[in-house]
């Protein structure tokens, strides 16, 4: 009986001629799906007619003809040029996105930077710092964020003096309850040889980190790749400086009337926002990093130092690298969080998207349907963006196992 | 919507959910104010009982849509009547129970006189109102700088006007009034004389339901037309045997106006009774018999030098 | 080597035991620990006297403010405005304690308070029941908690006055009871939902996990401030004719609807922690796909994802705050609307007000992540156990 | 019919009973992985078979088509006289029937031993939850351990473990047991507690179809042993001519291996 | 000088080599619990010692002290002429010379075989990379796999990673060898191919101090066997008389329980 049967391919799909199609699995299966997909349809109708005739009998017009119309109020932080007369609604949008994503990135700028001092600071061996983290990681991830806000706010501005009393430095240098005034950088003529200066010495750093590399591969031997940048860098824009003629003014900021004019003006709510929304996800970072520099076993850093590894080199080569492909994913959810919850700017009136135009927008316009569903777009946008960059990551840096 | 009233057995009226003076809550959930009294007014002409409202706060945002949706059977809470949302809203509204503009209030220790002084300034603002487009608009045509900043709501602009944020707060003039009792120290603010703006307030009704708008609407007139005719809480019953044939149409002894709006001939008696007349209102809440002590400006009777000016009953 | 050549074995026995000795002094003890924990390095003092330094700064003035100085009776501003002795005031206590039965009833009519009373107490009850790990009968306790309780919470405070409970209306509902109504309603609506969309999402049949998948990341993908502000103006005008759903209503189904997706995640985490076997086991055993659900797969993974859900309601408790944006009354927008009460109107009122939300919130959400790391270690040793058991 | 499924059918035949399990030409792939090539097999009333062959050589795929754990693409298994299609109502009325032991035991770990053995026949059978718990104590004393009843699957040892799920297979009464390297994870002191079970309920007479290595096992209780290489049924015979007189080489092979 | 001292210097002589590694009262606790006591240990240079001994007896943290992976309190060591103190440059020093083995291999699982060879010759003796890497792959043959160069030590079996990270110590030159446990987390099979690369290696004349408790591998490169129990050596001895002749009672009692 040992003949050997051939190896074949799988026959097509097999219909199935004797079991009654009421028990069939796949006939159940293609009928909940029908069933939810009525379901879902249903419900997208009911909802859709509802809103028709809700809006028709409320004599709300839909459509996005707002968006070119002007929007007639004023936005105090913009990134681009805006003003109550000449823009529009849809440019009243790219103000708040823009500022929205100003706050964000500033606030991931932070908020990673905090929350890797204090995790690192947790696993310190010092008693008392790695208290004080712990301390700071269950005090601000216990306290609603929006409570935070209010705190930072109020606190903020109340810490702060009068325009007339500011503090300063300089005279160039304001602090007050309307802000941080700083000098702002006026671009003249020639403005853009120092541009030209940065990207030259950007790409000399780079061939430098190349050859630094190289040599190292080469000889054995190490560069202080740091300093050196840092130094051509600076050296890089000195020369344009001085060739361009000294180009760039500043226009110094000034107390008259009764406020400070001019200047690069920094609002206290952005500085509400950033801080309540930094120090506030940090907290969960913190424990992120911890998470991730103890899922390096405690035998990777006594294999590298009994290689005769530096505990520095150790930490940057071997603890880091493995220690980041933990920490990676769980920290983009959480700069995510930060990035939706940036929204909460409403409550301390700092113009975002939700603000300006969830909020002012929607208000004037009674277009709510369309406010809604853009804002929630723009969000959505960036959930699923951030995702696939994350998914793309996860896939590089898997540690390959058989 | 007054049959829905009615079988309800309660008036659902939108409210401010805390504006001195209009309309605030205390602890125990018992309403006071100025708009407050006209919804009472309005359950008062329905079931002789001005305690059948239930106040239901709305904030600035979502007013309309309250109304829109029917969760509000009327909504009376210091909202301007503008053409765009008498017209493009699905809303009704009138008559004007309130003749207001908007203001501003600073302190007094800045030494300021007018509104146009105020270059450079940072003017605090509640979002979402005419107010921020009035603001807007002003700062524009005077060609001033100014720096809004906008709050979600007024509790919040009030507070940070107070901290110092802002120069300036601007809102509706009454309003004004009413948010310097909650700063720190009332006495250090002015309001400016500047009226930037119309503001006349109404109470807003769906539209589709002509009888139940014009019940608002003659609710608050026989209130004016009340004052006219000298007819207040006290003398409202001896006034039942006045011979002046206008108050006597007023309150329902000649003819059956109520009929037209789906009441009794005593519609009127029964606001008068329960709220009193135009003036008594605002007295109480609004004028000298309230900490806020507006001047009554515009809204004096047009026989003494305002506008308040209510069609005849007849 | 000094000595030499005694005898010329490799070999060495040891014929006298070494006894155990004490470590020499500076290697073990409190003074040993404080060499190692905080001195071992001039990093190391240098970092413990900058640690010592933030406690000083942090510490005394946040007890002065909280404790030494405040006022804790009064009956209007004058008692925490500067004392009498001119000193500075610390927290407005008496502020709080006037506002308390507002903040934690909001407007609940005078009479009526034992109502709420009553349903904090089944709360707690329930509660107590299903997080105390030897509570009996946890089965009765969640049908207790999360089918009995809700309804008669809601009979409690709405009204039904054909029991002779007088309706009061959601307007006049306030505090820490708005806040307890809007976490509760969201996790007991987001458990099941949230179970059934993790189901979906592991589906095998492909429509039905893209309509969980969508589902999911959709809310997941938005922040929730803007899901109230949709439930606030949009809810409206999805549903037919004059329906108006409840003010209240709106954020709670926002808030349901968000924490369900949350809720599934964390769900799905614990099916996916479910061997095969188990699957495998109860099928050759004839259970179908639904009682293999019920009575094999979830309750192995909700034991598992109790942490998870535990940690997901902190979140949730905190998020209920961002109600007060959309106008309802929760705690947070009580104290918020106290603040501006000119009859209170002080420099520490503010900070005052915002010290016992504070204080209330990290309270319940501390206490609630110390069980949930609690109950995680307990999880961990009980796996533990079984593996080498086997 | 090719010849393999001649000679199964008369090894049944030659046991007398009518087939209980009937495989006709059964085929089966995971993707283009030919798994299981051309099986025919026909099991006897009270059979026991003992089924070995290499890791990978598609034994364990062969026993769980019995019972639809898996799905097989071409041919034909009858169980009873059910044919398993995708009839969801006849795999159920199957697996009813047929009783199934794994390697890795796959208890319910939240549930006590009890409820284990009472779970299925209280919600499939239908079985009042007293009568259920009473058949339940019934066969946990005949796989001796009675008193473990109300602790959890994680408080026994492996073999005990592995003879509460035997328990809970016979507590549906099934008329066919299929047992899949129930031994292999056991520590060596507790693989004869198990066999021990195991020899008891063949000697009562239950149809048996078992996955083992253990050959003593074979040697002692088997009617016939099963040799399988790459997804083919290689060699079919009574353990003793098997053992003794193995016919093909990788069979051969195998038992050199095996039997030290 | 104890008595243990002299004994342990004269071992060293006798082999004829000066000691490479001076062990001399060495004490450690951790915190209260006196975990070395009274340690006196001459390794000459290329000396081969495999130490055994009941599980907690101190074995690891012995050869852990040598390279300074803990601290001791009490005592010298000495590894060639650097004396082991808190001076970091000194430590550097001596982890240089000394390569050391885990029980879990500790390969980085993030970097390539290769790059797991050259990381240290890189980083800490400023190889060049070619170079390194042309070293790395002398050893990765003499480990014999070179053909995994550049896969990642999740792709290889245990044994494969030991050797892996025998070849890692190696290409840092070393004068002496650490392992502790190199084979107890191998599966008995892979056993052999480690043990063969270690024999290898001692035949070569490194230096070696190995924890094991692999008899056969003691029998055939130790020079010395060393016995050590609660955290003191309690017997020290060549490998034949150690087997044939333990003096102590401890040493015949684990020899009993540990040769079948
Ligand atoms: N779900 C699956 N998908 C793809 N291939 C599979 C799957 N399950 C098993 N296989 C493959 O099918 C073949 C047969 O597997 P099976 O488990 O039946 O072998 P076995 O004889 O039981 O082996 P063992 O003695 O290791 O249990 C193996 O090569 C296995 O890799
Ligand atoms: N970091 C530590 N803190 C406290 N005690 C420790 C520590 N490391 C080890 N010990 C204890 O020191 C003793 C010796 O440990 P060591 O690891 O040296 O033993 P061993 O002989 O290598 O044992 P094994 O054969 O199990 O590896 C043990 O009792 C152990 O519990
Ligand atoms: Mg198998
Ligand atoms: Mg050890």
């Amino acid at each position: 009986m040992a003949r050997t049967p051939p190896v074949q391919s799988p026959p097509p799909d097999r219909g199935d001629a004797t079991g009654s199609w009421l028990y069939n699995p796949a006939v159940r299966g293609a009928a909940y799906q029908v069933a939810l997909a009525a379901a879902v349809v249903l419900i997208l109708y009911e909802a859709s007619t509802n809103a028709i005739e809700n809006m028709r009998r409320l004599g709300i017009v839909s459509g996005f003809g707002f968006w070119n119309a002007p929007a007639g109020f004023d936005i105090n932080q913009r990134l681009i040029s805006y003003s109550s007369t000449y823009s529009t609604y849809g440019e009243a949008f790219w103000v708040g996105l823009l500022n929205t994503l100003l706050v964000a990135s500033a606030g991931i700028v932070l908020a990673t930077v905090i929350g890797f001092v204090v995790g690192i600071a947790r696993l310190s061996r010092n008693r008392i710092v790695s208290f004080l983290a712990a301390c700071y990681v269950e005090f601000f991830r216990n306290i609603p964020l929006l409570l935070q806000l209010y705190v930072w706010y109020n606190a903020v501005l109340r810490a702060l003096p009068a325009p007339r009393q500011s503090l300063s430095t300089a005279d160039a240098v304001f602090l007050n309850n309307r802000g941080l005034f700083v000098p702002a950088p006026v671009f003249g003529e020639g403005s853009g040889l120092l541009l030209v200066a940065a990207v030259l010495a950007c790409a000399a750093i780079a061939v430098f980190g190349r050859w630094a590399r190289r040599d190292q591969d080469r000889t054995g031997r190490q560069h202080a790749t740091g300093l050196v940048s840092l130094a051509l860098f600076a050296g890089f824009m000195a020369l344009g400086w001085f060739a361009a003629g000294r180009p760039v003014t500043f226009n110094v900021p000034d107390l008259r009337g009764f406020n400070i004019v001019g200047g690069l003006q920094i609002y206290p709510e952005f500085v509400a926002l950033l801080l309540g929304l930094s120090i506030y996800t940090a907290s969960f970072i913190a424990e992120i990093v911890r998470a991730g520099m103890l899922s390096v076993s405690r035998g990777q850093t006594e294999a590298a130092y009994s290689l005769g590894l530096r505990p520095g080199i150790t930490q940057r080569l071997v603890i880091i690298p493995q220690a980041m492909r933990v920490i990676v994913p769980p920290l983009t959810s959480q700069l995510l969080n930060l990035t939706k919850n940036s929204s909460l700017a409403v409550a301390i009136g700092y113009p975002d998207l939700v603000q300006v135009f969830m909020g002012t927008v929607l208000n004037q316009t009674g277009q709510a349907i369309e406010c809604v569903v853009i804002t929630m777009l723009v969000y959505l946008l960036l959930s699923l963006l951030t995702s696939l960059a994350m998914n793309i990551y996860n896939r590089r840096v898997a540690i390959v196992e058989r | 919507t007054l049959d829905q009233v009615k079988q309800r057995g309660v008036l659902h009226c939108g409210s401010n959910p805390g504006l001195a003076g209009f309309a605030v809550a205390d602890d125990k959930g018992q309403w006071t104010g100025f708009d407050v009294a006209f919804c009472r007014a309005v359950a008062a002409a329905i079931f002789d009982d001005p305690a059948k409202v239930r106040f239901i706060p709305l904030t600035a945002k979502d007013r309309f849509t309250a109304v829109q949706s029917g969760e509000v059977d009327v909504l009376i809470r210091n909202t301007t009547w503008t053409m765009s949302r008498d017209t493009s809203l699905g809303l009704n509204l009138g008559p004007v129970n309130y003749y207001d503009g908007q203001g501003f209030i600073v302190r007094s220790s800045l030494g300021l006189k007018s509104a146009k002084e105020l270059e450079g300034a940072s003017v605090c603002v509640q979002q979402g109102t005419t107010t921020e487009l009035n603001l807007a608009d002003f700062f524009r045509a005077n060609n001033i700088k100014y720096e809004p900043v906008t709050y979600a709501s007024a509790v919040e602009a009030v507070k940070a006007y107070d901290s110092g944020r802002c120069d300036a707060f601007t809102t509706d003039a009454s309003a004004l009034y009413a948010e310097r009792l909650r700063l720190t120290a009332p006495d250090e603010h002015v309001v400016l004389p500047e009226i930037i703006s119309k503001e006349p307030f109404a109470p807003v009704v769906r539209h589709g339901d002509d009888q139940w708008f014009d019940l608002v609407q003659w609710t608050v007139n026989a209130t004016i037309n009340a004052e006219e005719l000298g007819v207040t809480k006290a003398n409202v019953d001896e006034q039942l045997k006045s011979e002046n044939p206008e108050v006597r149409r007023l309150l329902g002894v000649e003819g059956n106006f109520g009929e037209g709006i789906g009441l009794p001939a005593d519609w009127a008696v029964r606001i008068i009774r329960h709220v009193g007349n135009y003036g008594e209102i605002f007295a109480a809440n609004l004028g000298p018999d309230s900490p806020l002590k507006i001047d009554r400006g515009l809204n004096r009777l047009w026989t003494n030098g305002g506008i308040l000016y209510a069609p005849p009953i007849r | 080597m000094t000595t030499s050549g005694k005898t010329a074995s490799a070999a060495y026995l040891r014929t006298t035991v070494a006894p155990p000795e004490r470590p020499p002094p500076l290697t073990s003890g409190p003074l040993a620990w404080l060499r190692e924990n905080l001195l071992s390095s001039p990093l190391n003092v240098a970092l413990t006297l900058a640690g010592l330094y933030i406690v000083y700064v942090l510490v005394p003035p946040a007890v002065r403010f909280l404790l030494v100085d405040a006022v804790w009776t009064g009956e209007d501003r004058n008692a925490c405005l500067v004392s009498a002795a001119g000193q500075p005031v610390g927290a407005c206590w008496a502020f709080v304690a006037s506002r308390l039965r507002y903040f934690v009833y909001g407007a609940y009519p005078d009479g009526q308070l034992w109502r709420v009373n009553l349903v904090f107490a089944l709360c707690a009850a329930g509660i107590v029941w299903l997080l105390w790990t030897r509570a009996p009968r946890k089965d009765l306790g969640a049908i207790f908690f999360f089918g009995l309780f809700p309804v008669a919470a809601v009979v409690l405070l709405y009204g039904w006055p054909a029991i002779g409970l007088p309706h009061v209306h959601t307007s006049l509902w306030g505090g820490v009871v708005v806040t307890l109504v809007v976490a509760f309603a969201g996790i007991v609506v987001s458990l099941p939902f949230g179970v059934l969309l993790a189901l979906g999402r592991r589906s095998r049949l492909p429509l039905v996990r893209l309509v969980s998948v969508t589902f999911i990341e959709f809310w997941r993908g938005v922040p929730l401030i803007t899901v109230l502000i949709m439930a606030n103006t949009m809810l409206p005008l999805f549903l037919p004719g004059n329906m108006s759903p409840d003010k209240l209503l709106r954020p709670l189904v926002g808030v349901a609807l968000f924490a369900s997706a949350y809720m599934a995640e964390v769900v799905r985490g614990g099916l996916q922690a479910i061997p095969k076997g188990q699957f495998e086991g109860a099928a050759s055993l004839g259970l179908n796909y639904w009682q293999t659900t019920r009575l094999v797969v979830l309750p192995q993974a909700l034991r598992i994802v109790i942490p998870g859900i535990v940690n997901t309601f902190i979140g949730l408790f905190k998020d209920t705050s961002l109600v007060s944006i959309v106008g309802i009354f929760d705690l947070m927008r009580t104290i918020e609307v106290s603040l501006a009460d000119p009859r209170w109107a002080t420099p520490v009122t503010a900070a005052s007000g915002y010290a016992f939300a504070a204080i209330f919130y990290f309270v319940c959400c501390f206490g609630m992540s110390r069980y949930s790391i609690a109950m995680e270690k307990r999880l961990a040793t009980g796996h533990k156990r079984q593996e080498t058991d086997r | 019919m090719t010849s393999a499924a001649q000679q199964a059918g008369q090894s049944a035949r030659h046991l007398g009973g009518a087939p209980v399990i009937r495989m006709i030409d059964v085929h089966k792939w995971y993707g283009e992985f030919h798994v299981l090539r051309d099986i025919n097999l026909d099991v006897a009333r009270g059979e026991r078979i003992v089924i070995c062959g290499p890791s990978g050589s598609g034994k364990s795929t062969l026993i769980r088509c019995i019972n639809r754990l898996e799905e097989y693409q071409k041919g034909r298994i009858i169980v009873g006289d059910v044919e398993l299609t995708n009839n969801i109502k006849r795999i159920d009325e199957v697996r009813r029937e047929v009783g199934m032991v794994f390697q890795h035991f796959n208890l319910f770990p939240h549930l006590t031993i009890l409820e284990n053995c009472t779970l299925a026949p209280i919600w499939v059978r239908k079985i009042p939850k007293k009568e259920a718990e009473a058949t339940a104590m019934r066969y946990l004393e005949r796989v001796k351990i009675p008193e473990q009843a109300h602790k959890y699957p994680g408080q026994l040892s492996g073999g005990q473990q592995q003879r509460v799920a035997i328990a809970r297979s016979l507590c549906m009464n099934p008329k066919i047991m299929l047992f899949d390297e129930p031994t292999s994870a056991l520590d060596p002191e507790m693989v004869k507690e198990v066999l021990d079970t195991m020899v008891s309920l063949a000697m009562e007479g239950m149809t048996m179809l078992v996955v083992t290595h253990e050959m003593g096992f074979a040697r002692q209780v088997a009617d016939r042993v099963i040799f399988m290489d790459q997804g083919q049924i290689v060699e079919m015979n009574t353990p003793t001519e098997f053992f003794s007189n193995p016919q093909h080489e990788r069979t051969k092979l195998f038992l050199g291996q095996i039997l030290h």
